[in-house]
């Protein structure tokens, strides 16, 4: 850098003349109108997909819409078991990432040194977090699906997203740990704690607010995730009857499923009407996934700490 | 009074981190037995059926029951696709890293962060429906054809590999030191010329980092782009003539390839070829980063 | 840490004992064909009505996946539009017939293509619709994948071995292909009754002067049609065959839901 | 070599220490005898290494990597390095405060109860118990007793220390080590750490860092000048001020380093 800042030595002398300067003033002036354009017209983007997804979606989504159940082949159906089957995976999948991946984030952050297998497992959680997300699904297809014989099932489908989603929540525990001040480390451990509690009793808890933020914005993305369920979880819901089914067996076609099959196949005469409506509603997820990460993660850092900021 | 011997305490020590480095090894068994399964059923094609790699990586005909198993037309189109989507959506993503980084006031900040972060977490599949409902009617007015194609696939990853690059460009210009923008405002530098001749310089291992991990993004991406694709399983004439991807080819055949067939086989070759090129990208990210140190 | 150990016990228990567990709490299981799917799922729900202690899971997948699902048993029921090849085990349940549509966009304006014309107009060389008796307007086909039993049958029955032009827009299922028929000027492509019939905004084209109605396929006016199977791995159980049978001889049901019972047929597939 | 009295009991025995942070020696063949109930202090200009030589006595280096420490440091005759000792227990054993005061984000009661539950007290009664009194003995428990469920955090700076030291003596050690525990805190904060300090050798060892000599002279029995990675020179008090025997001691203590 400091090669950059020579080359631009020579140039002050020059600059004194007046229309020199005058240009490269122009040219900063409109450099910063470009990048003020270019992050206004992302979060333009962001207004302009919302009030799209309302203005489309807002007549569709009632009670009935929500609640209901999806039609074979008629209009007026609804979608209550694939929001049921998005909050079953979404669960069933944080059971699985959470211990797993908190577990290695405390290992990497807290205990690992610079070994060997400290290495081998970052390398490997960066190379678990580039496989693409449809990979993964067939690699789901390949064991649960078909080497285990389970067919198509949430648990099938809710440990193909806990690979998926293993590397980030991962990294939210390592971020959340090293953010925690390391007097609280020496402190512990100076009135005898060993490692282990010095983790679980002073750190773990220091750290609770952002590792809830973390959380609950993986927990949006697990909710939204399509293309490693399809050929997992399945892309079909049993109606009637057993639509609602507690068994991890079950066939579960989830919401962000829902809207890609449900305009797929047509089987209904309205399905731009659901898909509209299925839309909204996940972007209206996504949003409250954000708010209850900030809000949620400002308060459990307050109570926890007490502290009346 | 207490002795010196281990104690109670000590033994759950050596327990938990069992239990962690169990955990931690989850980790490095998942990725080894994805690229195992991967790798058997990737070369089944090649082995098995005694398809030439050469055949399927350059060859243009698709026809699954008929023995054509070709993969360049979605070679192209991923590459093209996700080209596009870095000469669009980098730099504009570097260019709002920026402004984060060096001109956003703190209250302007606080509004557009959040924003993208809701960005972040719109579901791909809604993206796509996006680009199916919203783009592509308006594309295909615009120049009076059906829309579908690669630009408008190119549009999409755009948008969505925005937030990655901005936040990670934007971590990358954090970390310069502030001694560099000093140094370059006090010898007379405006502050266009010391974002573009120093800083971004500075930070450009990590920029490029950001850029990489969109490259990664763009190219696994499969609902949004194959909604909008027009799936056309040859060569694209133009970026809008209907084309397809790796990912989205793939979503579409599964389903009907039958088990332990060639053409079962080549979609797991395609998925392979996907993983490797996932697996170059996180070398390449080593490699840029090792720049840095 | 309690926590992760029980979960690590989960898994392998679930491993080890999933093929016996997976399907323990379902009477019957079906899975294939996506033109088939509407019909068995509404049947499905009509029969839990009834019986209410049976529980049917109903899946798509593809007629191949289907196939492939009931040979390894899987599952119970394998739907299908095309025939099985070489699998003695696998026992045939003709359970309806299915037609399907040349569809256009309303614009195009014609009613009534040739066989020949057809095949003009998926192989490329008609680009417009002027070449094949309509006004001037450019003809944009959309295809189906290689691997869709729609286009397996179109091939079939109308193509008479031309070979198709794959340069299309290319939509993946019969929803999609519907919906991109109505919103692009000009456009033709070919889609199961089941998908159509309850569509406004496109137009069905008689072939070779056959209007594509269910009297016409009954009667073998009308080409364009095939069996949608239902397979078993060897004899059904008492509770599948009862099944099969409420799905193959619900009319009102079968009707509804844009297919034809088999019973009705007054000629069969060999007589095209 | 070492002048402490007598008739005192030896706590602490300190022989031949050295210790290196990767190939550089912060710590040059240092022996130190801490007598039983008494304060030493440590002082010496910034970067003598009086902190690191404190750290060495309840194995606080093992948490640092590339840290080595050799010698001998012994706690009533036991060697603490001993490969068959566990540092966890020393430190049960070797309270420490330190320089800026660290409460954990948690409740008053919390942090003072967080040792003797990690050392298995599960019992409330006792554990609230254990609190008064050591709040007492910190001379914090009038101040606190009616919000111990309130956060630490809201505590004053002095207050915080304080009750980092009732967190230390919570755990009943024998010996407490002390980072130059009032270098963050304004005068009257200052006074009573001082005054505390003087209470507590009635029960404990105390050995405390410090920069300022006037802190030193007001509350340490014996104070050992270290330098330059060195501990130049041990005695009582009053001797080290008054009539040093190193030239080195004297320049400091007549201020000749800053």
């Amino acid at each position: 850098m400091a090669d950059a800042a020579m080359v631009n030595a020579p140039d002050v002398k020059q600059d004194l003349s007046r229309s020199r300067a005058r240009g490269r003033r122009l040219v900063d002036a409109v450099a910063t109108l470009l990048l003020w354009s270019a992050a206004s017209i992302v979060v333009g983007l962001l207004l302009l997909f919302v009030a799209y997804l309302f203005y489309k979606g807002a007549s569709v989504v009632d009670w009935h819409f929500l609640t209901g159940n999806p039609t074979a082949a008629q209009a007026g159906g609804g979608i209550g078991p694939f929001i049921y089957n998005s909050f079953y995976i979404l669960l069933l999948t944080l059971a699985f990432t959470i211990p797993i991946a908190v577990s290695a984030g405390m290992y990497l952050q807290e205990y690992a040194s610079r070994g060997r297998f400290r290495q081998i497992v970052q390398f490997s959680a960066e190379s678990l977090a580039t496989v693409p997300s449809i990979v993964m699904g067939l690699f789901g297809l390949l064991v649960f699906v078909e080497a285990f014989h389970w067919h198509f099932t949430a648990l099938g489908g809710a440990l193909t997203l806990t690979l998926l989603n293993l590397p980030a929540m991962m990294r939210v525990t390592q971020e959340s740990l090293a953010g925690v001040p390391a007097t609280y480390r020496e402190a512990s451990m100076a009135l005898g704690g060993t490692k282990w509690q010095t983790i679980v009793r002073a750190i773990l808890p220091s750290a609770i607010g952002p590792l809830t933020t973390g959380v609950v914005l993986i927990a949006g993305r697990i909710f939204g995730e399509t293309a490693a369920l399809i050929f997992t979880a399945g892309a079909s819901v049993s109606y009637g009857r057993s639509a609602y089914d507690p068994s991890v067996w079950h066939t579960a076609e989830t919401l962000s499923v829902a809207l890609y099959q449900t305009h797929r196949e047509a089987l209904v005469p309205d399905a731009d009407r659901i898909g509209n409506g299925a839309a909204l509603v996940l972007l209206v997820m996504v949003l409250l996934f954000n708010i209850v990460a900030r809000v949620a993660g400002r308060r459990l850092s307050r109570r926890l700490t007490g502290k009346s900021t | 009074m207490v002795g010196f011997r281990a104690s109670r305490a000590h033994r759950d020590e050596r327990i938990a981190l069992a239990i962690l480095m169990a955990c931690s090894a989850i980790f490095v068994v998942a990725i080894a037995l994805i690229l195992g399964f991967l790798a058997i059923n990737g070369t089944k094609l090649f082995f098995q059926d005694h398809v030439s790699p050469l055949a399927f990586l350059f060859g243009t005909t698709w026809d699954g029951f008929g023995g054509h198993y070709g993969a360049l037309p979605f070679i192209v189109g991923s590459l093209v696709a996700t080209g596009f989507a870095i000469l669009v959506g980098g730099p504009l993503g570097v260019a709002i890293g920026v402004f984060f980084s060096e001109l956003a006031p703190a209250r302007i900040a606080a509004v557009f962060k959040p924003a993208i972060e809701v960005l972040v977490g719109i579901p791909s599949i809604v993206y796509g429906w996006l680009g199916l409902t919203l783009l592509v009617p308006a594309l295909g007015a615009i120049t009076h054809t059906n829309g579908d194609g690669l630009l408008a696939a190119g549009i999409v990853l755009s948008i969505m590999i925005l937030p990655t690059v901005i936040s990670l460009s934007e971590d990358a210009l954090r970390v310069v030191p502030n001694a560099l923008r000093e140094g370059s405002a006090s010898l007379g530098a405006t502050r266009w010329e010391t974002i573009s001749r120093v800083l971004v310089p500075a930070a450009s291992s990590g920029i490029a980092v950001a850029v990489i991990l969109g490259i990664a993004r763009a190219i696994g991406e499969t609902l949004a782009i194959q909604l909008v694709l027009g799936n056309a399983p040859v060569l694209p004439k133009s970026l809008l003539s209907p084309a397809s991807a790796l990912t989205s080819e793939i979503i579409i055949d599964m389903g009907d390839a039958p088990d332990g067939s060639p053409f079962r086989h080549a979609l797991f070759s395609m998925a392979f070829l996907l993983l490797l090129i996932a697996m170059a990208l996180i070398i390449l990210i080593r490699l840029a980063l090792r720049k840095r140190t | 840490m309690l926590t992760t150990a029980r979960f690590a016990a989960v898994l392998v228990a679930a491993a080890l004992s999933a093929p016996a567990a997976a399907f323990a709490d379902t009477n019957i299981s079906a899975a294939g064909s996506t033109a088939l799917q509407p019909l068995v799922t509404a049947a499905a729900g009509e029969y839990q009505a009834k019986h209410p202690d049976t529980k049917i899971s109903v899946t798509g997948g593809g007629s191949r996946t289907g196939l492939g699902l009931v040979a390894s048993k899987a599952v119970d029921l394998g739907d299908s539009d095309i025939l099985a090849q070489n699998q003695p085990n696998l026992i045939d349940h003709r359970v309806a017939v299915i037609g399907f549509a040349i569809v256009t966009n309303p614009d195009v304006g014609v009613k009534n293509l040739s066989k020949k014309q057809i095949q003009d107009i998926f192989s490329g060389s008609a680009k417009n619709w002027k070449d094949v008796g309509g006004k001037d307007e450019q003809i944009t086909v959309i295809n189906r994948p290689a691997s869709s039993g729609t286009r397996a049958v179109f091939m079939k029955t109308l193509m008479g071995g031309a070979n198709l032009d794959q340069a299309t827009l290319t939509e993946d299922a019969t929803g999609t292909v519907v919906q991109k028929v109505k919103q692009t000027a000009g456009s033709v492509s070919y889609a199961a009754f089941s998908g159509t019939r309850n569509q406004s905004g496109i137009t069905e084209v008689s072939i070779d002067g056959a209007a594509p109605t269910d009297a016409n396929i009954q009667s073998g006016k009308y080409p364009y049609w095939s069996y949608e199977h239902v397979y078993t791995n060897g004899q059904p159980s008492k509770q599948a065959s009862d099944f099969i049978g409420f799905l193959k001889n619900n009319k009102g049901l079968l009707q509804k839901t844009g297919y034809i019972p088999v019973g009705d047929m007054k000629v069969t597939e060999n007589d095209r | 070599m070492v002048e402490a009295k007598t008739q005192l009991d030896v706590k602490m025995k300190v022989v031949d220490l050295d210790v290196f942070y990767g190939s550089f020696q912060a710590m040059k063949n240092a022996n130190l005898d801490v007598p039983d109930r008494r304060v030493m202090a440590l002082i010496g200009p910034s970067g003598c290494g009086k902190s690191t030589f404190l750290r060495a006595l309840n194995r606080m280096h093992d948490l640092t990597a590339g840290a080595r420490v050799e010698g001998n440091v012994t706690l009533d005759g036991v060697d603490i390095y001993a490969a068959d000792i566990d540092p966890v227990t020393v430190r049960h054993r070797i309270g420490m405060v330190f320089q800026r005061p660290n409460p954990f984000p948690k409740s008053i009661f919390e942090n003072v109860v967080y040792g003797p539950k990690i050392h298995g007290e599960r019992n409330r009664k006792r554990l609230l118990e254990r609190a008064e009194k050591s709040l007492r003995a910190a001379a914090l428990w009038d101040e606190v007793k009616d919000r111990l469920n309130r956060s630490a955090l809201d505590l004053s700076g002095g207050q915080q220390q304080r009750l980092c030291i009732a967190r230390v003596l919570a755990v009943e050690p024998e010996v407490i080590l002390m980072d130059e525990p009032a270098s963050a805190l304004d005068p009257i904060a200052t006074s009573k750490i001082e005054d505390l300090i003087s209470e507590l050798k009635k029960q404990y060892t105390v050995i405390i860092v410090t920069h300022s000599m006037q802190q030193a002279a007001r509350i340490s029995d014996f104070t050992s000048f270290f330098l330059l990675g060195e501990l130049v020179e041990v005695g009582t008090t009053s001797e080290i001020f008054t009539r040093p025997k190193d030239k080195r001691t004297e320049d400091y203590i007549t201020g000749r380093y800053g």
